[in-house]
């Protein structure tokens, strides 16, 4: 590893430090200062006791002045407590960090089934420029991009009811929960159909999209009429010379996009109740319960920056051009 | 040519720019005349709950016994005000942050983008989400909360060209020619990162309506005035979708995916036009 | 007119956020140079050398890092903002490329009325044709209402040099004015210069890659390599009888129509500009290297009545 | 060793068809190198590419023939054509800077042609590409290295190995000296000498400078509006010029060995979208008669090779 590597490395590690230290100061600012904040809420809230609210205004500090309950607030969100949820009356941690693990079992497989589909058909597309393929492609990958999603999760609905037989709520069926751990993993399978089918279609259309105008640039570069010239067969222009280099917009636009894959999984879960994070979030919204809410906000988007720091290594190391600066 | 006779000039050659404005002009017409075309007072009950789309009733009525049609038409409305107005304040936003940013550089350069990174990288969505649940999602605020957030994008892409046209030497030669620096930016660089802007701002067009939607359907936005998403939002706490009441739903969803489409394909007339080396579609 | 001495320019080479490599970009490693009123003037160099940087910095358009830029007499980076004003009233540039020189969004008319709008200064209709017509693009309406989108290269390089003439200035900048323009249309631009040089006393510094249109023009010409003048004479010393190694194997290399292939005495490549060899930056591609070279850099000294080179073996 | 005739190379724009090649005849010698020059518009590169069939999708061959070796390769399956790309013909393109992709090695792309054709095992093309590396002049060091981290002449010598590590019978080099320093051109031009001289390649080398053409050319054209104004042996051409924009061309570059004024050559260059018939030169020329309105482009051959496309000569005679 070289120093400019190592240089890179620390680069990115004090930014993300950074971003994460300004998303406690948001954080802290929205949930304090913003009216409805969650000071005044905890006072009134009828769920919880006198005694409760002296405990909770004890440990965070809530008759302290602004800059020692942001000390304490700093504190408490490096070491994951968010306090106790005004609605399940449990720690807000004990909520959201099992909503985090069925949010990953939705979100990986469909973000890499997203991005796995729209890179070769993005590609297809981008060298068959206006051809048929090439619209029924692009044309798809619009409508997709431009659908919300939870209506193209509720038309799926629409359709599963018909055909019948397809769970559209939840993660298990009631009646399995006692069952082997094999029968819960196929019943799991079928809840994560539709849910998965739907993030994957949503996330697949902008992936798409990016893959083929990158690509289209790259065609135009000359080093691949040099292909050409030397023989090259049309398969090898495309998947040897072009793809590659088509991909390095797509692994950034991968890296920034986590917010939008966000949103597609906040919006898949709840039209399918996929008790995710996104769906904590949407009860939270609902049943105001706002240190639920402030520690899937803070999670949400710790989660995001640390998965642009990940990428960003990843792009790094695709494109020499960035490795040896 | 200027730049206006050009665009139109060129627009009837561009199938895509011709399709984006006439579903765009379309939604328009139907927002304006919506009184005119509604059958029914939207708000009113004109027949029985849930009903199944008929003559009487194009796209059926609701749990109240409210005509779909006729809310559907009122609903073009708030996408179209709230998506131009946010899309509004964003560009204005990103264009003049990108614009001082890129050609002062520097200090304020710095912590702009710091700024814009930090937004890049927290999720829009979410954001928008947690303040419209604290503060309320009134018009006013949801057009305020999406502008507000929605800058970033504009600002980096016209820093990027700002930074690459100032290095240009017509801008050299105008600072060589006593050209302030305001002068430079306004009358040289403007006009260059126009057509993007435009391009843009479509495309942050898109971009509002849908957020619109999505927060009023989860309920963070204003439920009381009439919107697509606001229909989708009763569709969805009502439980249609799982109660055979299909027909709920689908009107406003296809409507957006038109109104969306509509705004990208004017995006990309802007951008194929004026920078006839990116045309793609 | 125009008086450079010692003039740097280092660019700090930036690896990281927090640290600053302490390495340089030496573009310009001392210049010195005079140039006369009235005189045109080439500084001639490969890519890398530094002399567009030369050009800036006299432009102002970029400070130096150390040295002196005086014109008339007038230290150039004291001005005053104001007086800075008036001093560019007097100096106009044109560059290299005749498409990104002028904005592809103004029309023709606004490109050239700029520097007199700019400067506060009266013209009218009749003028503005006179100018345009002055570089052969007649009749001046057919093109004053176009954008530089509808012109040939040709015609916009004009455009650009009738911009640089609209308000008459002492002194023109000319940044590889032609590397970009058809061999056919070159030289029309090259006679112009030279005419208008003649009858207005106009003072010329044309900064350009090839030797052999500074020669044809130039009335001295300066060679630069690696952010320092080696060679300094008029056309005839440099062209007829060049005495450093360096300008003479760039004569070597350059091919003259009629005549056969010479032998080039060169070594390797321009090195990068962060690292200038030690003792006569030459030294690693000369072909005459002695040890004296490796160690001592060469004074620039005046060989024959005004021919200067910095080499040891003279 | 190639022969064109009557090629006819249209490129359909918005504008209107552009005849970028119109009605062009050629023969180059074998082991030889052919300089053809012309300005930016005179439908040199685009007669390049033709060669190797590799134009942009809005550009065809309308018609005629172009031989190679005696095959005449218009009439090729785009297969068999492939064949042919990077063995018996390479191409070297103009700015060698964006002809090398940024994500491979300069090992792997020197050595894609063998894997490409002979379908060699890849430590075997590798060595060859050391090999041939050597033969351009570059060291062992830069196989392993990105194009980004090779100066101007490092990547137009590798795109050179690139090009002849096939054993091409002919080499097309488009502005293969554009934008490098004059001690680099000349450096690369004496490389494409050695090529012609030790291994008998032959060269079309396309430029806008002339006189750098003339000094490696055996023989050469001179092109304008996308025809022949003049072709011949390359001293010939340049010391004998004939026709007015060949002397127009000559006359406009400076010689620091004279003190003659240099002139340019009136007017600007004629457009391609469906020019008038007639000598394409015709707005610009000072020798301009009304007959010339009617040209048809018959060579008028002076002395074996040398063939001149002006009204001032007649055809057949000196």
């Amino acid at each position: 590893m070289s120093l400019s590597n190592l240089s890179y490395i620390l680069r990115r590690t004090v930014s993300a430090v950074l971003t994460i230290f300004a998303i406690i100061i948001l954080n802290f600012i929205l949930f304090r200062l913003l009216p409805g904040d969650p000071i005044t809420l905890l006072y009134r809230s009828p769920a919880l006791t006198q005694h409760q609210i002296n405990l909770l205004t004890e440990e965070f500090g809530l008759n302290q002045p602004l800059w020692i309950q942001f000390v304490i607030f700093f504190k408490n969100s490096l070491m994951g407590n968010f306090g106790i949820s005004f609605f399940y009356k449990q720690p807000v941690t004990s909520i959201i960090i099992p909503a985090i693990k069925n949010s990953l079992i939705l979100l990986i497989p469909a973000n890499l089934m997203a991005i796995l589909l729209g890179m070769f058909t993005g590609a297809i597309s981008a060298w068959h420029r206006g051809k048929k393929i090439d619209s029924t492609i692009l044309g798809t990958s619009l409508a997709l991009y431009a659908m919300p999603t939870f209506w193209l999760g509720s038309m799926l609905i629409v359709v599963a009811l018909h055909v019948g037989n397809i769970p559209v709520e939840g993660m298990y069926s009631i009646d399995v929960l006692n069952q082997s751990a094999i029968i819960r993993f196929w019943d799991l399978l079928g809840h994560l159909a539709l849910p998965l089918i739907t993030l994957t279609l949503v996330l697949y259309g902008e992936f798409t999209i990016v893959m083929r105008n990158s690509l289209l640039d790259v065609l135009s570069e000359d080093f691949i009429l040099t292909a050409k010239a030397k023989g090259a067969t049309d398969s090898r222009i495309l998947w040897r010379h072009a793809f590659p280099n088509g991909l390095l917009p797509l692994v950034s636009l991968i890296a920034i996009s986590f917010g939008l894959v966000i949103g597609g999984v906040i919006f898949t879960e709840i039209v399918f109740s996929w008790p995710g994070i996104g769906f904590v979030t949407y009860t939270a919204i609902f049943m105001r319960d706002y240190p639920v809410l402030q520690g899937a906000f803070f999670l949400i988007t710790i989660t995001v920056v640390l998965a642009n720091y990940f990428a960003d290594f990843v792009y790094s190391y695709i494109d020499p051009r960035i490795r040896y600066q | 040519m200027n730049p206006l006779m050009n665009y139109l000039g060129q627009l009837r050659k561009s199938k895509i720019g011709l399709v984006g404005w006439g579903i765009i002009l379309t939604f328009v017409f139907i927002a304006i005349f919506a009184p005119l075309i509604s059958p029914y007072n939207p708000n009113a009950i004109s027949g029985a709950y849930y009903q199944h789309p008929s003559m009487l009733h194009l796209f059926g009525t609701n749990q109240e016994g409210q005509d779909l049609f006729s809310q559907n038409m009122y609903g073009t409305r708030i996408p179209l005000i709230v998506g131009t107005t946010a899309a509004l304040v964003a560009v204005v936003l990103g264009l003049l942050v990108g614009l001082f940013s890129g050609y002062f550089g520097g200090v304020p350069d710095e912590i702009l983008m710091r700024i814009t990174d930090f937004f890049l990288v927290v999720p829009a969505i979410v954001l928008m989400i947690v303040i419209s649940a604290l503060i309320g999602g009134t018009l006013t605020n949801v057009i305020l909360i999406i502008g507000g957030l929605s800058w970033p994008m504009t600002a980096r892409v016209v820093r990027s060209m700002v930074l690459s046209i100032k290095e240009w030497p017509f801008v050299e030669v105008a600072k060589s020619s006593n050209g302030s620096s305001l002068y430079i930016m306004f009358k040289h660089i403007l006009p260059n990162v126009m057509p993007v802007v435009f391009a843009n701002a479509a495309l942050s067009v898109a971009n509002a309506i849908f957020t619109q939607a999505a927060l009023v359907f989860i309920g963070v936005g204003d439920v009381t005035d009439l919107s697509w998403g606001n229909i989708m939002h009763f569709a969805y706490i009502n439980g249609t979708i799982t109660t055979g009441i299909w027909w709920y739903m689908i009107p406003p969803g296809i409507f957006i995916v038109l109104l969306t489409v509509g705004f990208i394909f004017l995006s990309t007339s802007f951008e194929t036009i004026f920078n006839p080396r990116t045309r793609r579609i | 007119m125009i008086e450079a001495s010692d003039v740097k320019k280092y660019y700090p080479v930036k690896n990281t956020l927090f640290s600053r490599t302490g390495r340089y970009v030496k573009a310009l490693d001392g210049v010195s140079l005079s140039i006369d009123k009235g005189v045109i003037h080439s500084l001639v160099g490969e890519t890398g050398s530094g002399k567009s940087t030369f050009g800036r910095i006299v432009m102002a358009l970029t400070s130096p890092t150390a040295g002196i830029v005086k014109i008339d007499g007038v230290d150039l980076f004291s001005l005053k903002k104001k007086d800075l004003k008036s001093m560019r009233k007097r100096i106009q540039i044109i560059f290299q490329d005749p498409y990104s020189s002028l904005n592809p969004k103004l029309k023709i008319r606004a490109s050239i009325t700029e520097p007199l709008k700019l400067n506060h200064i009266e013209y009218d209709e009749k003028k503005i044709a006179a100018v345009v017509e002055s570089v052969g693009l007649k009749p001046a309406e057919d093109y004053l209402d176009r954008f530089p989108g509808e012109l040939s290269g040709g015609q916009r390089q004009r455009t650009a040099i009738a911009r640089a003439f609209a308000i008459s200035p002492e002194l023109i900048v000319a940044d590889e004015p032609v590397s970009m323009v058809d061999v056919s249309i070159r030289a029309d631009f090259l006679n112009l210069l030279k005419e208008t040089n003649r009858k207005e006393n106009l003072t010329v510094l044309l900064i350009t890659h090839d030797l052999f249109v500074a020669s044809y023009i130039s009335d001295r010409i300066s060679v630069l390599y690696l952010g320092k003048i080696v060679e300094e004479s008029d056309k005839n010393g440099i062209v007829g009888h060049p005495l450093h190694p360096y300008t003479q194997a760039l004569l070597d290399s350059i091919p003259v129509l009629g005549e056969g292939e010479r032998e080039v005495n060169i070594k390797g490549e321009i090195p990068n500009p962060i690292d200038i060899p030690p003792g006569c930056r030459f030294h690693p591609r000369c072909p005459f290297v002695m040890d004296k070279c490796r160690q001592v850099e060469p004074e620039f000294r005046e060989i024959e009545t005004g021919h200067f080179v910095s080499c040891h073996l003279y | 060793m190639l022969e064109i005739r009557d090629l006819i190379v249209k490129y359909k724009t918005s504008k209107g068809s552009v005849s970028a090649v119109d009605r062009i005849s050629l023969e180059i010698d074998k082991g030889t190198i052919f300089g053809l020059v012309g300005e930016s518009g005179s439908g040199k590169t685009t007669l390049g590419l033709s060669i190797l069939r590799i134009l942009s999708p809005n550009a065809s061959i309308e018609s005629g023939d172009i031989l190679v070796s005696g095959t005449n390769i218009t009439k090729l399956k785009e297969r068999e054509m492939r064949n042919w790309r990077g063995k018996k013909i390479a191409m070297v393109f103009q700015g060698a800077m964006s002809s090398l992709n940024p994500l491979m090695t300069v090992e792997e792309q020197v050595a894609e042609p063998l894997i490409i054709h002979e379908n060699m095992e890849r430590s075997l093309a590798n060595r060859k590409a050391r090999d041939n590396l050597a033969n351009v002049g570059l060291g062992e060091n830069i196989l392993k290295r990105y194009p980004h981290e090779l100066s101007g002449g490092m990547k137009q010598r590798v795109v050179i190995a690139m090009a002849i590590i096939g054993h091409p019978e002919l080499l097309i080099a488009d502005e293969p000296t554009t934008a490098l320093d004059v001690v680099t051109q000349h450096r690369i031009m004496k490389l494409f000498k050695a090529l012609r001289d030790e291994y008998g390649i032959t060269i079309i080398m396309i430029s806008h400078d002339l006189p750098i053409v003339a000094e490696v050319a055996n023989s050469m054209a001179i092109m304008y509006g996308g025809k022949i104004s003049e072709v011949g042996n390359a001293r010939e051409v340049v010391t004998k010029s004939k026709h007015p924009y060949t002397q127009g061309l000559i006359k406009s570059i400076p010689n620091p060995k004279s003190s003659e004024v240099i002139r340019g050559i009136p007017g600007e260059p004629v457009s391609l979208v469906n020019p008038s018939p007639g000598c394409r030169f015709y707005d610009r020329c000072s020798f301009r008669r009304d007959i010339c309105k009617t040209y048809d482009y018959n060579p008028a051959v002076l002395d074996g090779q040398h063939k001149v496309y002006c009204n001032l000569y007649e055809v057949g005679k000196q």
